[in-house]
This record gives C-alpha cells, sequence and structure tokens, in this order.
C-alpha cells in the first residue's frame, strides 16, 4: 500500500536498517530557519543519512507546507523534522504522517498538543521570554516602562510570551510599568510602523523587550535611527541587523536561539527511530534546545556555545529519550 | 441548460483533456505521483479547495461576490471547535449548528446588500473584516485542537480501500447538489437568472431580494462546509482558518468557466479546475521543480485557462 | 447662428454603393446604395430592422462593410474606427444616450476635441466658453458646467444634439432626433437642421415620423429587408402612399384584421392615478377581449404608467380596481401571481429576456414557481409540457429548448417574451412597443398574435408610439403627452383619419 | 483653475468633518498623538498607503479593479534591490529601472485586459500569481539585506514631523489629480470609465485609457513598493503582502464607485487618512488588539452605507432644488 516499501520503519528490533532520508521542513521563509540548511548538511555526513534536505515551503500557509511533506513523503523521505507553519493545524498533516509510520519531529516550535508529533526539540519560548525580559529590566535598573512587542495573535507561543513578561514585571513590583503591542509580526511594515508609533507615543519608555523577529528589526532600527541608547532592549534572534545593533550597543543583547541545534538534533533522532528505536514512554516530548542572551561580547561566539550545546543534547539523547 | 450548450461541453472537454494530460505526464515522469499517500492528500486538498470555489461560485451565480467565505469558513470552523471541545457536543450536532452560524452569516451579507443596495464587493470585503473580528474578540485567538476523534478520522478514512478521503465524497455531494440545485430546483434557476439580468428575472415575477438572501446564505453555508472539511483535515480549529482563502475561492469556478459576471455556472468545470490546480502544484513539485517557483504555474494555469474559455465562447460568434 | 449668404452647392459628398453586411444568421444590409450631397437633407426611411441602424454603423465606422465601396467626396474611404470617421467630418446623433453623465455638459460637448492649452492641458475655462453657443443653440439652459447626470432626459437629448452640431461636420447623422422631444422641441430642431442645411452640410435624417420627413426633408432612401426599396428619390416628386408602400411593401399591412368578438366586462379600472414620477391624474377602463391602444411619443409617460400598473413604480394616488377590487400592486411578483397581470417590456434585451439563457428558461421563469414538486424540484418533462403550448400558439421557432434566446431572431425573442406571460396565464397584457426592431413580416404577424390572443379572451393594453400599429390594433385608443391622457378615441381602423385625430390631440 | 465640483463632493465633505474631529480628539486624549515622532511614523505610513490606494483608484475610475498592486510593488522592491545588492547597480539606475518594470507590469495587465475582455478581477488574480511568483522564485523569500544608505537614509529623512516621502507622494498624488482633472488623456480615461459605449462612439482612444490607467497603477505601486523598501532599509519578499484591504477601503470609502467614471482623489486621501488615524489612535490608546480587525469592518460598512444613503439623500435633494425645467427653447 505504502509507496516506499523499502522502509518498514516499524519493525522492531536492531535488525540491518538503512539510514534515514531526513526532510526539514520549515513553517515558511523566514531568517531564523536558515542555520538548519547547514545542520542538515552537517547531519547528513555525521550520521550518514541516506538523503537529506531542507525545503522551505513558499509561503507561511500550512497548506503549502502540507502539499510539500506530501510531495516528500512520495519521494522517498522517511522522517520529517518540521516547523508547523500554523502550530495548531499542523496536526492535520502530522497525523496522517505519522499513520504512515513516518517519524515526525517538530523543530523550533511545537505542535499543539494533543500530537503525533515524536519530540519538540524547540527554545522554550516562555523562558527566552522570561530572561529576555529579566535582563532588559536589570538593565534598566528595575524600574521604568518596558515596551513588549511581540508576535501574531494566532500563534500560540503569542500568550506563553506575553505572560512570560508579565510575569517579569510582576516581580519588579510595580517598579515598571508594562506597554504590550502584539499581532504586530505580520510582516516587516506593519511592525516597523507599530513600533515607531509605540516609541512616538510613550515618550517615557525606558526599555524594550521583544519577544518576536520582525518586532525585533523594527525596534532595533528605531534606536539607531533615534540614535538612543538611553532605551535598553533586548531583541530575540540573531537577524543581522539586529546583531550589528547589539555589537554598536543600541541593544543589551538578544536572545539567541538554535535552530541549527533544532534540526541536527532532529535529523539525529529522525534516524534513530527509523532504525528501530522507540521514544522512551513516560519521557518529555519537549526538549529544550537552548536559549542564551547574545550580548555584546558574545556576539562572535554565540554560534560555538550552541553547537557544543548540540554536540552535548546529542551525545546524551539516546539514553535519555528512545529506547533501542 | 443555458445558451452556447455545446461550447460549453467543448470547453469542459477541454479542461478534463488538460488534467487527464497532466495526470498522465506526472504518473510517468514523477515516480511516488500514484502512491496512495500522494493521491489521497492530493485529492483531499482539491476536495476542501473546490468546496471554498463552490461557496464563491454559489455568490458569482447571481453576479455578486463574497469577500467573506474565508472569514465565515474560519469563524464556523471556531464555532463548531468550540461547540465539540467545550461544550462536548457530538460531532454531527457539532456541524448542524455551524452549518447554520454559516448560513446565517450568509444571511447577513444577503440582508446587508439587499437593504442598502450596497455592491456585494464592498459589503462583504467589510464583513469579512466584522466576522473574523468578532471571532478574535470573542475566542481571543485560542485555538481548539482537542477535537473528538471520531470528528477528525473522518476526514483520514479512506474510501472502500481506495485512495480517496471522505471528504472527497462531501465535496462530491455538494456538488451533485448543486447541480441539482441549478439544473432542476426552481431556486437555482432563478438565481441564474437573476445573475444573468437581474433586472428582467425581478419583471418576470421573480423575487430578487429573496433570490439575493437565499444565494448568499447557501454560499455563507458552503463556506461553513468547508471550513468543517478543514478542520476535520487539520485536527483542530484554528483561529488563521480561512484567512487565505480569499483569491483561492476564486481559482477553480474562474478556471472551471463559471463567469463572474453571472448567470453562468459550472459544477463540474469548477471540479475539475480544482483539480487540475491541486494536480500541477503536486506534481511540479514531485518533477523537481523549485517550489517557490510554483506560484508563477498557477498564474499563467489561471491566465490561460480563463483566456482559453473566452476564446471558445467567442469562437461561437455573438451576433452584434 | 447669423444668416449668411446661401452657399449650398449640392455637390455629391458621400456615395455608397454595393455595400452587403452580414451578421451570423442574418444579411443585415445587401448591395444597399446611398447618396448623400451638401447642402440637403436626406431622409432614410425603413421599418425597424430594415437596416437604417447597421447603415449609420457603417457610415461611422463602428463596422466595416463585407462588400461594397464608400467614397467621401470621390474618393474610397475606409472607416476603421468612429475615430475614422469623425476625423472625416462625419458626426452623428446616437439613438443611444451616448453621453458621460459624471461630465459636465460642456466637456461632453467638445468631448472629442478638449480645448487645451500647452501640450495637452485640458483649459475649462475654454471649454464652457467654446460650448456654451452651441448649447444655445439648442436650447439647454443649463450652465455649461452642469454635470450631465443632473439632467432630465429631454436635456441630455438636445446635449447630444449640441454636441453633434458642434463637431461643424460636413456630413450629420441624425438617427431619429426626435423620438424623446416635444413636438414644440422639434419645430426647433428643424430650423436649426434647415440652418445648417443652408451651411451646405450634408444631412441623414431617419426617422419614423413621415410627417416630420416631408416637413424637412429634400430627398428620400428607403430601406426594407436590408435592401434598397428607394434611392435618392426626389420628396417632392413622392406622395405619403408611395412611401409607405416602399417601407412596408405591401399595402394590407394597414389592412383590417378579421372581426373579433366585442369587448367584455372591464378588467382593469383606473382612476385619477398619479406617481412619483409626476404623471398626472390617469384615468382608463380596459375590458375583456379588447385591445386598448395607448399612442405617445417617447418620453410622454406611457411606460410609467404601465410599470406602475404592475407595481414597479409607486402610485401616490388614486385608485386601481382589477375584475372590480381594488387593489394596491406592490411588485411584479404580486401582479403576476394574484392578478394574473403580464407586462412585454419594450426594452426586450434588457427588461424582457435573458439573452445568456435558453427558450426554456426564459419562458417557464413566470411559472417556475408553480411547477415546483416537492418544494423545489422542476421536472423538465412537467416544465417542457407546461410551456410548449403557449410556444407553439406563438409560433416561436427554435432549434430546441435550451438554444439560448440570444441567438434567435428579434421576432421570435419578442415571441418569447410573450409567450412566457402566456405559459403563466396572464390575462391582462400589458405590451409595450412589441414591434422595435422587428422586420416587417414577423410584424405582421405578431399584429395578427395580439389580435387573435384578445380575440380569445385576453385584455392587451398596447402601448405604441407607432402609430400604423395602433391604428391597425387598437378597439380604442387613449393619446398620452406630457404624463396625462389627452383624449380617448374609438378606433375605425381608417389611418387617414385616425391619424389626423390623433395628431390634433398631440399638439 | 482646478474644478471643485468633481474634487469636492459630498462623501469628502463628510470625511473631512470626521477627520478633522479625529485628530482633535485624538490631540486631546493623547497630546503625544502631535508629537513630532508620531507624526512622522503615521505620516510615512499614510504616505506609502495612499499610493496604493490611488493606485487602485485610477483602475476603479475605468470601472476595473487591480488585485496585482501588492505583487507589483513587492516585485518592484525586490529587483531594485537586487539590482543594488547584488549587482552593485548605481541606485538611480537601480529605481529607475523598478519603476519602469512597475509600469510594466501595469501594461501586462492593462493589455490583457483590453485584449480579452475578461473581468479584470480575474485577470489581475492571475497576474498577482504570477508577479509575486516571480519574487519568491528570486529571493526565495529571503531579504536582500544592506541597501545602499542614501536609500534606506531617505526612509527615516524627516523635516520635522513631515518625512521626506511625504513630499514624493503629495507630488503624485497632486500630479494623478492634475492629470485626471487638467489633461486631455485622463478626461478621455474618466469617460471611458463613465460610459465605454459612448467613448467608443465618440472615437476615443480606449485601448490608450485602459494601458494608462493599468500603467499609472503599476508606477504608483512601484513607487510605493520603492518607498517601503527605502523605510525598512531592506528588500522584503513580503513587501505588499497585506495590500489587498487598504487599497480597496481607501477609495472606496472615499467615494469611488466601482462601476467606473468616478475618481475622488480628494476623497481617497481624506479616506486614508482617517485610516491611518484610527491605526495610530489604537496604538495610542493601547486598545485591545483583537478589536482592531473587527472596528476595520465596521469603518468600512459604516462609511459607505453613510456614503451612499445619508450624503446621497443629501446630493439628490440638493439636484431637484437644482433642477430646470426641460429644455425650453427660445
Amino acid at each position: 500500500m505504502l509507496v516506499v516499501a523499502a522502509c518498514g520503519g516499524t519493525t522492531s528490533g536492531g535488525g540491518a536498517k538503512t539510514t534515514a532520508a531526513v526532510a526539514i521542513v520549515p513553517g515558511g521563509p523566514h531568517p531564523y530557519f536558515e542555520p538548519m540548511r547547514q545542520a542538515i548538511v552537517d547531519a547528513k555526513a555525521d550520521f550518514s543519512l541516506s538523503k537529506g534536505t531542507f525545503e522551505v515551503p513558499s509561503d507561511w500557509k500550512q497548506d503549502l507546507q502540507n502539499q510539500l511533506l506530501t510531495s516528500l513523503a512520495a519521494k522517498g523521505y522517511d522522517g520529517f523534522g518540521i516547523f508547523p507553519t500554523d502550530g495548531n493545524a499542523a496536526n492535520g498533516i502530522v497525523s496522517q504522517l505519522a499513520a504512515k509510520n513516518y517519524p515526525v519531529i517538530a523543530v523550533g516550535g511545537c505542535v499543539q498538543e494533543p500530537t503525533k508529533t515524536t519530540f519538540c526539540i524547540a527554545t522554550d519560548v516562555a523562558n527566552s521570554a522570561y530572561t529576555g525580559a529579566k535582563a532588559a529590566i536589570q538593565a534598566m535598573g528595575g524600574k521604568g516602562v518596558l515596551l513588549h512587542g511581540t508576535g501574531l495573535l494566532t500563534d500560540p507561543n503569542t500568550v506563553l510570551r506575553v505572560d512570560a513578561v508579565k510575569k517579569a514585571v510582576a516581580e519588579t513590583n510595580g517598579a515598571v510599568t508594562l506597554i504590550t503591542i502584539t499581532d504586530i509580526d505580520k510582516d516587516a511594515q506593519t511592525a516597523d510602523t507599530a513600533i515607531n508609533q509605540a516609541l512616538a507615543t510613550h515618550k517615557d519608555i525606558t526599555g524594550i523587550v521583544t519577544s518576536a523577529y520582525n518586532p525585533t528589526v523594527a525596534a532595533a532600527k528605531a534606536l539607531r535611527t533615534l540614535g538612543d541608547k538611553k532605551i535598553k532592549m533586548v531583541g530575540i534572534d540573531d537577524d543581522p541587523v539586529v546583531l550589528a545593533a547589539v555589537k554598536d550597543g543600541f541593544l543589551i543583547g538578544t536572545m539567541g536561539q538554535n535552530p541549527y541545534g533544532q534540526a541536527y538534533i532532529a535529523a539525529y533522532a529522525i534516524n534513530q527511530i527509523h532504525q528501530g528505536c522507540k521514544k522512551k514512554g513516560g519521557d518529555p516530548y519537549f526538549i529544550d534546545s537552548g536559549t542564551l542572551l547574545i550580548s555584546p561580547e558574545k556576539v562572535a561566539t554565540y554560534k560555538d556555545d550552541f553547537k557544543t550545546l548540540t554536540k552535548s543534547i546529542v551525545s546524551g539523547f539516546k539514553d535519555k529519550y528512545l529506547s533501542c | 441548460m443555458t445558451g452556447g450548450a455545446l461550447l460549453r461541453q467543448v470547453a469542459l472537454l477541454a479542461l478534463l483533456i488538460v488534467t487527464a494530460g497532466f495526470w498522465i505526464y506526472f504518473s510517468v515522469a514523477a515516480s511516488g505521483f500514484t502512491s496512495d499517500f500522494n493521491l489521497f492528500s492530493l485529492l483531499r486538498f482539491a476536495a476542501i479547495q473546490i468546496t471554498i470555489g463552490f461557496a464563491q461560485m454559489v455568490a458569482l451565480s447571481i453576479g455578486d461576490l463574497n469577500l467573506a467565505v474565508g472569514a465565515i469558513g474560519g469563524a464556523t470552523g471556531m464555532i463548531a471547535g468550540w461547540a465539540m471541545q467545550v461544550l462536548g457536543l457530538p460531532p454531527l450536532v457539532a456541524v448542524v449548528f455551524a452549518l447554520a452560524a454559516g448560513m446565517l452569516l450568509g444571511f447577513g451579507n444577503g440582508l446587508l446588500i439587499t437593504w442598502t443596495r450596497i455592491n456585494s464587493f464592498i459589503v462583504t470585503l467589510a464583513t469579512a473584516s466584522l466576522i473574523t473580528g468578532a471571532m478574535l474578540i470573542v475566542t481571543h485567538a485560542d485555538p481548539f485542537s482537542r477535537l473528538p476523534d471520531s470528528f477528525t478520522s473522518f476526514s483520514e478514512t479512506e474510501v472502500a480501500s481506495l485512495p480517496v478521503s471522505n471528504l472527497v465524497l462531501v465535496m462530491l455531494a455538494v456538488g451533485v447538489a448543486l447541480f441539482f440545485l441549478y439544473r432542476n430546483l426552481s431556486l437555482g434557476r432563478e438565481m441564474l437568472a437573476v445573475g444573468a439580468n437581474r433586472r428582467a428575472a425581478r419583471m418576470s415575477g421573480l423575487s430578487v431580494d429573496r433570490v439575493v438572501l437565499l444565494t448568499h446564505g447557501i454560499s455563507g453555508a458552503l463556506a461553513a462546509t468547508a471550513g468543517l472539511m478543514a478542520i476535520s483535515a487539520d485536527h483542530t480549529a484554528s483561529p488563521s482558518l480561512g484567512s487565505d482563502w480569499l483569491l483561492a475561492s476564486f481559482v477553480a469556478p474562474a478556471i472551471g468557466g463559471t463567469l463572474l459576471s453571472g448567470g453562468l455556472v459550472s459544477v463540474p468545470g469548477t471540479i475539475l479546475g480544482g483539480v487540475l490546480l491541486a494536480t500541477i502544484s503536486n506534481g511540479l513539485l514531485l518533477v523537481g521543480i523549485d517550489n517557490f517557483w510554483i506560484t508563477v504555474f498557477l498564474g499563467v494555469v489561471l491566465l490561460l485557462a480563463v483566456v482559453l474559455d473566452r476564446v471558445t465562447r467567442a469562437a461561437g460568434g455573438a451576433v452584434p | 447662428m447669423s444668416a449668411e449668404p446661401n452657399p449650398r452647392t449640392l455637390e455629391v459628398r458621400l456615395e455608397v454603393s454595393g455595400i452587403r453586411k452580414q451578421f451570423p444568421g442574418v444579411v443585415a444590409l445587401d448591395n444597399v446604395s446611398f447618396r448623400l450631397r451638401a447642402g440637403e437633407i436626406h431622409a432614410l426611411l425603413g421599418e425597424n430592422g430594415a437596416g437604417k441602424s447597421t447603415l449609420i454603423k457603417i457610415l461611422t465606422g463602428v463596422y466595416q462593410p463585407d462588400e461594397g465601396e464608400i467614397r467621401l467626396d470621390g474618393t474610397p474611404v475606409r472607416f476603421a474606427s468612429p475615430r475614422a470617421a469623425l476625423a472625416a467630418g462625419i458626426s452623428v446623433v446616437h439613438q443611444e444616450r451616448n453621453l458621460i453623465p459624471q461630465f459636465t455638459v460642456a466637456e461632453n460637448i467638445l468631448l472629442e476635441r478638449i480645448p487645451t492649452r500647452g501640450v495637452q492641458l485640458v483649459d475649462h475655462a475654454a471649454i464652457n466658453r467654446l460650448a456654451r453657443p452651441w448649447m444655445d443653440m439648442v436650447g439647454v439652459e443649463a450652465a455649461p458646467a452642469t454635470p450631465v447626470a443632473e439632467l432630465s432626459v429631454a436635456q441630455m437629448q438636445l446635449v447630444e444634439i449640441a454636441k453633434a452640431l458642434s463637431l461643424q461636420a460636413h456630413i450629420l447623422l441624425m438617427d431619429e432626433p426626435t423620438a424623446a422631444i416635444t413636438p414644440h422641441e422639434v419645430g426647433y430642431l428643424f430650423r436649426i437642421l434647415g440652418e445648417l442645411r443652408r451651411r451646405n452640410v450634408a444631412i441623414v435624417f431617419v426617422s419614423h415620423k413621415l410627417e416630420e420627413v416631408f416637413e424637412l426633408c429634400d430627398r428620400v432612401t428607403v430601406l426594407r429587408d436590408g435592401r434598397n426599396a428607394a434611392s435618392d428619390v426626389e420628396m417632392a416628386t413622392i406622395n405619403r402612399d408611395r412611401l409607405v408602400t416602399y417601407m412596408i411593401g405591401r399595402a394590407e399591412v394597414i389592412a383590417k384584421l378579421p372581426p373579433k368578438p366585442p369587448a367584455g366586462e372591464a378588467v382593469l379600472e383606473v382612476a385619477g392615478l398619479t406617481t412619483k414620477g409626476g404623471d398626472g391624474a390617469l384615468s382608463l377602463v380596459l375590458r375583456r377581449g379588447e385591445v386598448l391602444g395607448l399612442y405617445g411619443l417617447v418620453g410622454a409617460g406611457r411606460s410609467n404608467l404601465a410599470k406602475t400598473l404592475v407595481g414597479e413604480i409607486k402610485a401616490t394616488g388614486g385608485e386601481v380596481r382589477v375584475r372590480g377590487a381594488v387593489t394596491h400592486i406592490a411588485s411584479f411578483r404580486e401582479a403576476l401571481e394574484k392578478y394574473r397581470f403580464g407586462y412585454v417590456s419594450e426594452d426586450r434585451k434588457e427588461e424582457g429576456l435573458i439573452l445568456l439563457h435558453s427558450v426554456r428558461a426564459n419562458t417557464s421563469i413566470t411559472i417556475w414557481r408553480r411547477l415546483r414538486l416537492l418544494g423545489q424540484w422542476i421536472a423538465r418533462s412537467i416544465e417542457d409540457a407546461a410551456i410548449l403550448p403557449s410556444l407553439r400558439e406563438l409560433d416561436v421557432r427554435s432549434h430546441s429548448l435550451s438554444q439560448s434566446v440570444g441567438t434567435l431572431s428579434g421576432g421570435n425573442q419578442q415571441k418569447v417574451s410573450i409567450a412566457k406571460w402566456l405559459a403563466a396565464k396572464a390575462d391582462i397584457l400589458i405590451i409595450d412597443e412589441p414591434t422595435v426592431g422587428i422586420d416587417i413580416k414577423t410584424k405582421n404577424a405578431l399584429h395578427e398574435l395580439i389580435w387573435d390572443l384578445a380575440a380569445k379572451g385576453k385584455s392587451i393594453l398596447l402601448i405604441s408610439s407607432d402609430m400604423p400599429e395602433v391604428i391597425r390594433l387598437s378597439d380604442r385608443i387613449l393619446v398620452m403627452r406630457n404624463h396625462a391622457i389627452v383624449g380617448e378615441l374609438p378606433n375605425d381602423h381608417q389611418y387617414d383619419e385616425m391619424s389626423e385625430a390623433i395628431m390634433a390631440r398631440l399638439s | 483653475m482646478l474644478r471643485l465640483r468633481g474634487l469636492v463632493p459630498g462623501v469628502a465633505l463628510g470625511l473631512l468633518l470626521i477627520d478633522l474631529v479625529g485628530m482633535i480628539v485624538l490631540s486631546a486624549v493623547r497630546p503625544q498623538f502631535l508629537s513630532d515622532y508620531n507624526l512622522f511614523v503615521t505620516g510615512r505610513d499614510l504616505s506609502i498607503l495612499l499610493l496604493v490606494a490611488l493606485a487602485q483608484m485610477i483602475v476603479l475610475s475605468l470601472g476595473q479593479m487591480n488585485l496585482s498592486i501588492g505583487s507589483i510593488g513587492g516585485l518592484v522592491a525586490i529587483i531594485e534591490s537586487g539590482l543594488m545588492v547584488r549587482f552593485g547597480v548605481p541606485v538611480p539606475v537601480a529605481l529607475v529601472a523598478g519603476l519602469l518594470l512597475g509600469i510594466a507590469c501595469g501594461v501586462v495587465n492593462g493589455l490583457l485586459v483590453y485584449w480579452t475582455k475578461i473581468n479584470s478581477f480575474v485577470l489581475t488574480l492571475g497576474t498577482s500569481y504570477v508577479f509575486a511568483g516571480i519574487n519568491l522564485g528570486i529571493t526565495h523569500a529571503t531579504p536582500f539585506y544592506h541597501i545602499p544608505n542614501e536609500v534606506s537614509s531617505f526612509g527615516q529623512a524627516r523635516f520635522g514631523p513631515i518625512p521626506f516621502m511625504a513630499a514624493v507622494t503629495i507630488v503624485l498624488t497632486l500630479l494623478l489629480a492634475g492629470f485626471l482633472y487638467q489633461v486631455v488623456l485622463g478626461r478621455q480615461l474618466l469617460a471611458v470609465g463613465g460610459n465605454s459605449v459612448a467613448a467608443r462612439l465618440s472615437g476615443l482612444p480606449i485601448r490608450r485609457a485602459t494601458l494608462t490607467a493599468h500603467a499609472i497603477s503599476g508606477f504608483l505601486a512601484a513607487v510605493a513598493g520603492t518607498m517601503l523598501m527605502a523605510q525598512l532599509g531592506q528588500g522584503q519578499p513580503t513587501i505588499g503582502a497585506t495590500w489587498v484591504l487598504p487599497s480597496f477601503a481607501g477609495p472606496i470609502i472615499g467615494g469611488a464607485a466601482l462601476s467606473g467614471g468616478s475618481a475622488p482623489v480628494l476623497g481617497t486621501v481624506l479616506a486614508m487618512v482617517l485610516i491611518s488615524l484610527i491605526d495610530d489612535g489604537l496604538v495610542l490608546v493601547s486598545a485591545d488588539p483583537f478589536w482592531v480587525e473587527f472596528l476595520i469592518g465596521a469603518l468600512i460598512l459604516g462609511a459607505v452605507v453613510l456614503g451612499r444613503t445619508h450624503l446621497g439623500d443629501v446630493r439628490v435633494f440638493l439636484r431637484i432644488s437644482t433642477a430646470r425645467p426641460v429644455g425650453s427653447i427660445r
């Protein structure tokens, strides 16, 4: 019934299994995913994968990701690392793939539970936002007005981020006032206008934390344009514009994520599962891929830090999460 | 039933041949195209797209547009999710509930159009924002992702061990119903008459406002149907559902030969149009075309289809 | 317009020979010739469908002839577009309203040659200044900067004439310019045309009104069925009867129809009806089995009255009784379903038929609600059975019931638009201009058919601006003018007497 | 002399009042509204979206639509930034090439509509897929970073509260209004939109009018895309992706008829000002973001219903009171 008859990935026991063909599929075009391209190349070499590919849907539409995954399955790929285009609606294609015994691992962002994805290897978004907010508040001297710019209302992570920042602010016992603007990650234009308007209308802002890509880039550019180093900002991700702003001191730092590691670990895990391993019952579904504040001094080295972290997660992975 | 029947058959046949041609080509050129998994996914995707197209086609049949197709589909999908997950209603009840809601939203469009006499384009442009906005206000964009298995597995069940989802059957059932609506039901005939010549229809004793109202109700119910199909396939009622349906809703009817000005629809054409699009985007991926270029192909197919349809029609020779 | 020395030369300016124009399924013009001299007003006559409009469209570059030659001042020419014809000095007042509603009167008049400053900049002041004299000439009293949309229909018609005059064309084609204006306005227009003739302009005058033709024109060409029935005849050498014979081909067209039973009881009584559209207190009585003719010029309010009766236009006062009972009809649907009214619109293409759809759908549209089984289902066999008798009774010719109405001939189209009311068993028929755009043979057949319907007991209100038609068909004639009924005449079907009597009421 | 009659219909008057009230209320409730930087940011957004709305208006005036405005804007921005970043083409050359490309895209739309006589909605839907597809194919949705400084600094340049970009938009808006009211081809274009049959019979150049309207639409979309690229400082492939709604909302609220013949430049400007005020106001009062979508829908519906019914009645009233007797002849 299945086309890809070569890989009856379900057979347990240690038989002589071929290595897996692994595809990493992001949710749509986004600079965040670019390190994954190299990760799958490295993983293919390191784990002798039979095939490895990185395919980006041309737009952030669940239908496009579904089509791409379907066609990759038809082309003979054995397992998939996906960033869900829509954290909820991706469950449809995940179930379909899982029903045909394709292992699917969420990378970079989780699929809403209940889900048939085996793992979610991603940043702990709440922790990242909390850490970023804390860093910003600290730089603000523990008081002032903090602006939080974040992502789409339709993204479940947005709520987690908003709550995490709220929590960090609450811990100041009223010394910090929070202004939250959401739903501005649609595109660069929306984010740019909204951030600038917020800066313009709330003159008393002394700190910024952003927990989505477009608002971060927009705020970093705005601070540079204004030439304002009094406003303490922590962003997210490592867009060149943002890194440059960190280096030049317009940002205290940016919350680095580990997309390279996410894809690399996922490729490893898929290959293991394909060769007969199973997820250990009761083990955590979520695997934190690590997060760290990229401060000016770390701009040059943070990538190595993440690689080291990645290797350590991989080396303990089999024992910790799998039974083979 | 309408004029130029022969030419329309020719155009339909041409569409069928082109679609079949692509199937044969991809079967040969793209390994994996004919795999069960691929066909199942392709047809299920097409079924949902076609149903979205039907919702638009119905509005087009009276010469109106329904830009709120996606908004209604998304909102009713959320309503169904809420009914099943929060209220714990049985799927069947939730489905009826969502269909009724879709029809009511459609009636809302129809009422605004008939009351204000404002162009349907403008009315539904506005109500699309109103409906989506109201949905976001009420749900705060919280998805419903714990839908009953019986509901989600419906879309995954294969019909008679063929690579055909139940959703394809739903789409075909809707198609057959629409076919007979336009062919044999008084309402459908009235819709076409209103679409082709509103004034003459009224002056022949038809109640145009009633037809407009019912048409938008049906369009709303069909959008809801598409929404239900999508949440079954997605396993989740997501607040972003329907946000990208607007333009897609026109493509299948337009390729299938439905006139935007009204009075002429083609149910088989819409089905073929939807299948053709799904086939091309799937097949091109399989033969290794960079998926970023596929949008260009889809645009070209749409343009060629409408131009060819026009040429076939013109070949019949219009009397000046 | 100032008096100038008379430069009339009567040289032949435009010569058309052997023109043939074919449309799918119909030969519109066949070997037609036409000659036009400077300084003459040349009548172009023919029944509706004889080919006048096609000839005019060929002369103005809208259509290109399949065969034949057009010579302008002796040189063969071919007008590829309306623009080319305009450039050659041929200007036309079309039947269709030919104005841009959002533009001002002055801009519409000067639309083809907007005065400019510099390279391409519009000189609005100059537009208003230059348009003024032409507006004054035809009596448009609005300011030049008034948007056309704010004018009345009659004023728009005048603007169109002003526009054509202003083009200072050597050749002016007037396509029924008097159809929508009052006799008073017609008199004024004729003075203008006379003046233009003195200035050596060549004018083609298309009209249905022979009185006007005899009053105004120097020569006449008559088309019948797409051919020349008469070519370039001097008006002085021809009398009215001859002209009519040229146009209709057979003298018996005005012949009496067979007798029919006397009219029965009153089925429709209108007393003191007034409408928003400005109709004065209108009263009439329509009896069973009679044809009541309602004669008036376009714009006299005839269609207004008809549409009020069927609920399209709201009545503001007065009383309408149908079969004795006072009624307030609010819609076409009510008019049909409750009172068995049928309305055959003068505008077949826009109001009467759905050209895109089949003969079947067009005929059964009035009875879908009645044919429904189980709530909605329409069985095709029952549907066809319900409409075929009506189509047969009217002798509708089509390949099949599925043929689209748009591909039928005008006569067959008109029959379908009547058949749908017969299918619905309407017995009060309001028939508005039934033979516009229909060839002479079919016209005769339609006349007999309407007469026959009355003989079978239908009550028919016949609205027409075609005097022979009204006189031939009506039992009584109501004359309408300026939204008022100005006379009721018993009809003895004698053309000359009756037409005189009607004209007397009109002026 | 500009004729005010065509420029200030009742709809524009109503919008002007609402705009003024909105500005007064906003500056009273949130004085920061009047801060230089807020006005700059809001004005910059308005400068771009107004061009988008005008790009739609010019096609609507012909009785047609252009769904490909956003795709043209995005494609132009990508081509320009690509030329500058990848191929080191001098800035003026790249910008001119981009604007010409925008015009070319418009001409393609116009030719398709003119040749095939197919509904412009479907045709431009098709071309929007093509233009957006080319954009995606070239970029793989990755932006071109580091566009030359003179371009990105233009995006940030301002004179007090006034963005430099506003100058471009103001000049183009005036040129467009001037073209439509003062230039022969502009008048002919409106005539074709007002009554295409009459225009044809009068021998007006219909093809040229159609091509011109679509070319202008493409040009304005291209300028909008270019300015957004300058504002963002990079060639973002997503430029234009969200333009469909504002492109229609502006002209429709401003009083354009979908059937053509009207080109309410002033109404469109005032409508876009209103939309900008609302966007800014929602940020200023930190409104619940979930309400934004709903409010925009309500605004469109409300404005159109008011414009078409209430204000429409006023105009009918005026027409009746100024009606003259039917052409009496002296």
